[in-house]
């Protein structure tokens, strides 16, 4: 099993879900973040003193999928979360261990969809 | 005499109706007291309307626009003011034999006419020259900030600015003229009558706001595939804060327009334009209950407006049973113009400012012709609504006026936006409006350090 | 004489008291005109009371409650005006000779009564037919404002918003006849004194809320092992913005119950009313301070409107000395009953709304027989206070009317609800209450987009 | 004759500018009447700047602290209310010849002043003692507002409340009573002209502020390595919410010095005033859009206050053409001040409280000696401003009486920290600092539940 | 070392860090989560238009864990959260391999706790 | 490759990326989070009734790196975020098994800057 960790833009949200949907992965948690990667930031200023963000928003998308499913589902992400701009985002795969569903006490393979 | 018609129909409808202003009573001191400071406070009340507007308008828009629409709302009141004081007042008072299509008494203010010598002659000494610009000045910016709202999360800071000058300066007066300055309105047989601007000041804006949504197109993402997707607004408080304190304004706003503290009909006026805005709840709370099947706080607070809008034209002349029934239908109606312009005709205005304004200014100007009853009042000696028995005079000049405003409105509004959005753009580029138009046009955030999601 | 007693004791007063009211100055027009505004100007601001309460219930309880909340205020004012116009005025102010328990002048407005011909004629010549009507109307929905309060985060809007017609139709204005429309408590030998409603708005509201929250049940997580819980409201700046405005609204509440633009009793008002708040806010703070170590603002809060409910029924009977003295009682008061009410009877109240009006709008009524002192004020000729050796007849018909109305307000209030909770469900489910009532009630959250942990 | 010198002027100015106020009038009942009435609404829109003030120093600020913002401001209003009941009332109006230094009138208030038999002897019949007291008592604690928003953030609580009883209670009364008490500025030959308080009320204030915050020093994290760092405030709706309420309780600050309706000064009142208003916020856009790229909403928001400031001075001696020359140069000012004291003097003031209330106040004091026109707007028989032809002579007072206030209100404020600081300590710990002083000093949130990044 | 990470409803993290902490487990992170699962979403409509919410609210934790308290620590959370109606949540386990402590610089085993 | 998250007192963080910046690490993200360790709560009181706060504030950093970087990442935390007191937060090191750039669709070591 694989906990794949996505940073998409914020506005590509619904075509990511729509696309993972497609792909028949319809499990998943998002978290809103801030990001700092090569896309520069902007400046804000406030009262007149300058202030450089670079911080941006950022949605984080965590998703637990069987083996089988993490190819299918990085392309899945990529196709939809793309724009070909500076920003577009990154996925991280990382090993999982186990899984339970709370609900029911399953574990494992069966636990994650 | 400055206000042409509409102050002689004034002055003869007291002279009937009450014993309170006989000719000599008027002009006393103590009575231009008491008007004045009654006006005065109605003018503080239309100010805090600004505030309404501003808070309703971010409250039904996202977060990450807020900065830009509160920056447009204070800019506006200031535009208002500024070019009231140097033309539009001269234009929409040019006082004169009336009648007329365009007339300008002149730039600036006077200060002869406000010196105090000339306070109990100036208008029947029933408020001061002063007191007549600044009640009249409060009103000049709302047409604006009407349109501010449909235009909100995508027009362009500067040229919004630009067309809220020009509009502010130089439409918004003149047509007020027609009715309000002794035009051609005001001076037809059966006069025109629009107490307090359910055209002259709702329709004005909200022709303007359709022009505006019309060039600018919808928000992105508003419409996928063909089908209209909600952007919920980011603070229902705010909005809520917004409609209290506009009816709270509203109690100048029409109040006000009785141009006197008469007791009789500032009474009335408050009566029907309360009873009409609690109507207007209760219909669109109903409307959308059945039609959405929760019901939906947006909607009711746009029917309370709805209800306070319709009554604007007719508040002084109808009877507190016929503000129920036009504010009733004023909140049935504006659930499903809102509805009907959102999902059928896709057109997109954030807030509902065309459902609400225009739609229902237009009601409202019509109701006059419907429900009009003075003399059933007790305040004039006709009754002119087509309801009681005064048959059609009434709503045709009504209907005439309404065609006259929504034609020259919502052309010239139309051709200003073109024009402006060939020279300098009218909307913000695809990213600054993803990002959100307080970072793009005005470096800053509304609420920094909250996490808030901006996935739309 | 639509006042019964309640207006004869005043006119008495007046007459004595000041100069300024002579007979034949009460009639004339001037007179009329500024005692009219200044009457309508309260209206006005009792008016904007209802956008306090709308931000203080929705500041104090949780994020996902506050359109429920917004919304059930919205449609109270609108619920207030409708049944004011249709049954609620006829009841409240029946004429008739007075002394009654139960009268009613009839159905809906009357438009002879409105006509400016009558306007000199209406009730001394200090106010209109209209007024009357726009003022005492804005009062009425604020009985069920102080129940929504009380009952907020758990109660199913539908049971809610009838339980409030059938209340602020029925009861209210039953009750409040029994003082400010002639009834049998103004007419005992001593009459009744509620200057502004201290028993007949805040304590009428205050007993339903008892009873509805004790019928509710506490929210979901209130009370775990018998011990109280914490749920902290979401915002703190709009529970401020409901107090201020709540103080502000009560220059209208209090300063227009005097009924005319009396200088020195609605100044002599103005200085009871603030100074009372103002001793509200010093001793809950220091209680706050004390008791819970850290002063609490939201406590602070409850202070400040403990100290306006105190002062409400003697506010213009009192020195301002004696004003300070109530107010600063009340403060202490409410603190101590917050804790005691929530920790000690275990009743779930999230807004403190018995504490503050049930409560503290007993101590006011009781404060008139302790304080009343007309004498030493120069505005009658005598001090009823027991405090200013009045004796105890005052007092005495005060906790009859304390009692009368406790009795009458809780039972009536016990019983509809019970009656629809039997029919319709009091209660919304435990997964709605869990998620929201915002998005159980309406499908729509206050703050979208906004992230908010709901782990309450 | 209470006013010494100011009423004087007043008094004289109106019998030779309007035939409205000629002697037997005054004392006309009716004329009380409306005079009083307008005073307590004045009273009451004053007193909703309180709210004002507490929505933008929250506004402007971080979410950490709301709490104890919003608790010091209603703190503040208790306070002010109470100590001028107690002894600033007699202190600043202490009647007697005129010209002290320092004079006092007695303790509390005075019941035979009140008494309605007084009414039309008090004070030429224009109000009543009691309308005297509350009007006055609004304005004693915006001195210590305008403190409270400089000095956030990192003040203690504690402290901040013992000083802000000391400075309202004694500071502000002495100082206004050299002007507004009959006092030696009032009594030059040239008298001190401050119509509603740039000074006594908003530079009193300033200084104060000034002192404060230098005494404090910076927030942690402000100044990095020399450099000025933006902390930017948590709620920009909340901000723009405060300063719309300021100008509306402006209506009443500026609106009700005028001490009676006066239908011209009043309504010339309300027109300066708008229009510096409207003028500040134009030219702080421009001076932001030019300075900063970006127009800034915060900016925009402290030019529009600048505005008011600046016309409280010279608001009923000036031309509305004037006022917008003034309120257009107090929006460049205060945009340069505020960019000034921030990055160059290194002062963090988080609200920009020096800017506005000390910067704007003195321009605005010093206005009047440059605009000063009396005889042109027909209110008076002079024009004493040195652009109007009227010599230095009200410019040499104008600046005297800036040095004056400045040198006793700076240094007092300074010492008065000083002290309170050695004894009980000024500011907060760096822990509570950081974590925010709303757990600190409250043990509680401003919105609880809502997701906030504090990692400022 | 485990990283054991808990989506729960978010009306159960009182008793899950009360459970929690009965098991001998005192530190853990907690962060605001959407999540989407078998849990059917719910509608809300807006100005009339009607929008299906399927990111419902969750808690997200995250708790460092030495590998002796692993079972335990997700028998816990499981106990507490459990409802037995969809939408209890997920739990996932994950290989930790080190773990600081910022303020002694500690790590591993010693650091976790 | 791993992926590195930090705990870090929310006051820490321009000086936790200021750090990082120094040693080569910019790319990052951040997340707002509520923690309990050793570190006491404190008591908030609500109308009078109290509250033990044993969640606080803290910022959550999530950053992938290569193998190489980690350690120089974690020590550069450390010493930025270090005050000595209780609180200062925690580390976690796991292995982090594929990383793609959604702009390019590049993987790995590559994709990982
Ligand atoms: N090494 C990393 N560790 C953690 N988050 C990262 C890392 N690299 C990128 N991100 C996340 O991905 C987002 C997009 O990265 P960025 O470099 O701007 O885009 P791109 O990869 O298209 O050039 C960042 O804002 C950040 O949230
Ligand atoms: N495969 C997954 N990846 C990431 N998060 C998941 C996954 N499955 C479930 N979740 C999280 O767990 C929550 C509950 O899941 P759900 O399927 O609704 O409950 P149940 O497992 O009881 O049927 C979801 O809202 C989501 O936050
Ligand atoms: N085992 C753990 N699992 C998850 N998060 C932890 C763990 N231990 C500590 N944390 C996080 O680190 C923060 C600081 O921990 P704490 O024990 O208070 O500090 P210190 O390690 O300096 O004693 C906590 O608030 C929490 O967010």
């Amino acid at each position: 099993m694989k906990l794949i960790i996505a940073y998409i833009q914020p506005q590509k949200l619904e075509s990511v879900k729509q696309a993972l949907d497609d792909a028949g992965v319809a499990k998943m948690s998002v978290t809103n973040a801030l990001g700092c990667g090569q896309q520069k930031g902007y400046h804000e200023s406030y009262r007149g003193v300058d202030m450089e963000v670079n911080l941006l928003k950022k949605v984080r998308m965590e998703i637990a999928v069987n083996d089988e499913f993490a190819e299918k589902t990085v392309k899945a992400i990529i196709d939809a979360a793309r724009t070909g701009t500076i920003g577009d985002g990154k996925i991280f795969v990382m090993p999982l261990e186990e899984c339970y569903r709370i609900r029911t006490g399953e574990t494992g393979q069966d636990a994650i969809g | 005499m400055k206000y042409g018609k509409w102050m002689l129909t004034l002055a003869a409808l007291m002279a009937v109706s009450t014993s309170v202003w006989a000719a000599d009573d008027t002009a006393s001191e103590e009575m231009l007291r008491v008007n004045n400071t009654w006006m005065l406070v109605s003018a503080a009340l239309v100010f805090i309307m600004h505030l309404g507007f501003a808070t309703l308008e971010s409250g039904l828009t996202r977060a990450k626009n807020t900065v830009n629409i509160l920056f447009k709302n204070v800019s506006i009141v200031s535009i208002g003011l500024l070019t009231y004081a140097i033309c539009g007042f001269g234009l929409m008072y040019p006082g004169g034999d009336g009648g007329h299509f365009l007339a300008f008494a002149g730039w600036g203010l006077d200060l002869a006419q406000g010196a105090p010598g000339n306070a109990l002659g100036y208008c029947g000494g029933n408020y001061t020259y002063w007191t007549d610009f600044i009640f009249q000045g409060m009103f000049a910016a709302t047409a604006a900030t009407i349109v501010s709202g449909a235009v909100a999360e995508r027009v362009k800071l500067s040229t919004f600015l630009l067309f809220s000058v020009i509009y502010v300066a130089i439409i918004y007066p003149i047509v007020g003229s027609w009715g309000w300055g002794g035009g051609w309105l005001a001076a037809r047989e059966v006069g025109f009558h629009d107490f307090a601007g359910s055209t002259f000041v709702h329709s004005v804006g909200g022709w303007a706001a359709l022009a505006g949504v019309i060039v600018l197109g919808p928000r992105l993402g508003k419409y996928f595939k063909g089908k209209s997707k909600p952007i919920p607004g980011h603070s229902m408080p705010l909005a809520a804060i917004g409609v209290f304190l506009l009816w709270f304004g509203w109690f100048g706003f029409n109040g006000g327009s009785v141009l006197s503290a008469d007791p009789t009909l500032v009474s009335l006026v408050f009566v029907t334009t309360s009873l009409a805005a609690a109507a207007g709840i209760a219909t669109s709370m109903a409307t959308s209950w059945i039609v959405q099947q929760k019901p939906d706080l947006s909607m009711v607070l746009n029917g309370c407006l709805a209800g306070l809008v319709g009554i604007t034209a007719p508040a002084d002349v109808v009877t507190p049973f016929a503000a129920i029934i036009i504010g009733a239908i004023a909140g049935v109606i504006v659930v499903l113009a809102v509805l009907f312009i959102d999902s059928k005709l896709k057109i997109d205005d954030p807030v509902g400012a065309t459902s609400v304004h225009l739609v229902c200014g237009v009601w409202g100007t019509i109701a006059v012709g419907l429900f009009s009853a003075q003399k059933t009042l007790g305040t004039g000696d006709q009754d002119l609504g087509l309801f009681y028995g005064g048959g059609a005079g009434q709503l045709i000049t009504q209907l005439i006026g309404v065609g006259a405003v929504a034609l020259t409105c919502f052309v010239s509004a139309f051709v200003i936006f073109k024009v402006l959005d060939a020279i300098m753009g009218l909307r913000v580029e695809e990213a600054e409006e993803l990002r959100g138009l307080d970072i793009g046009e005005h470096g800053m955030e509304s609420y920094a350090g909250f996490q808030i999601f901006t996935t739309q």
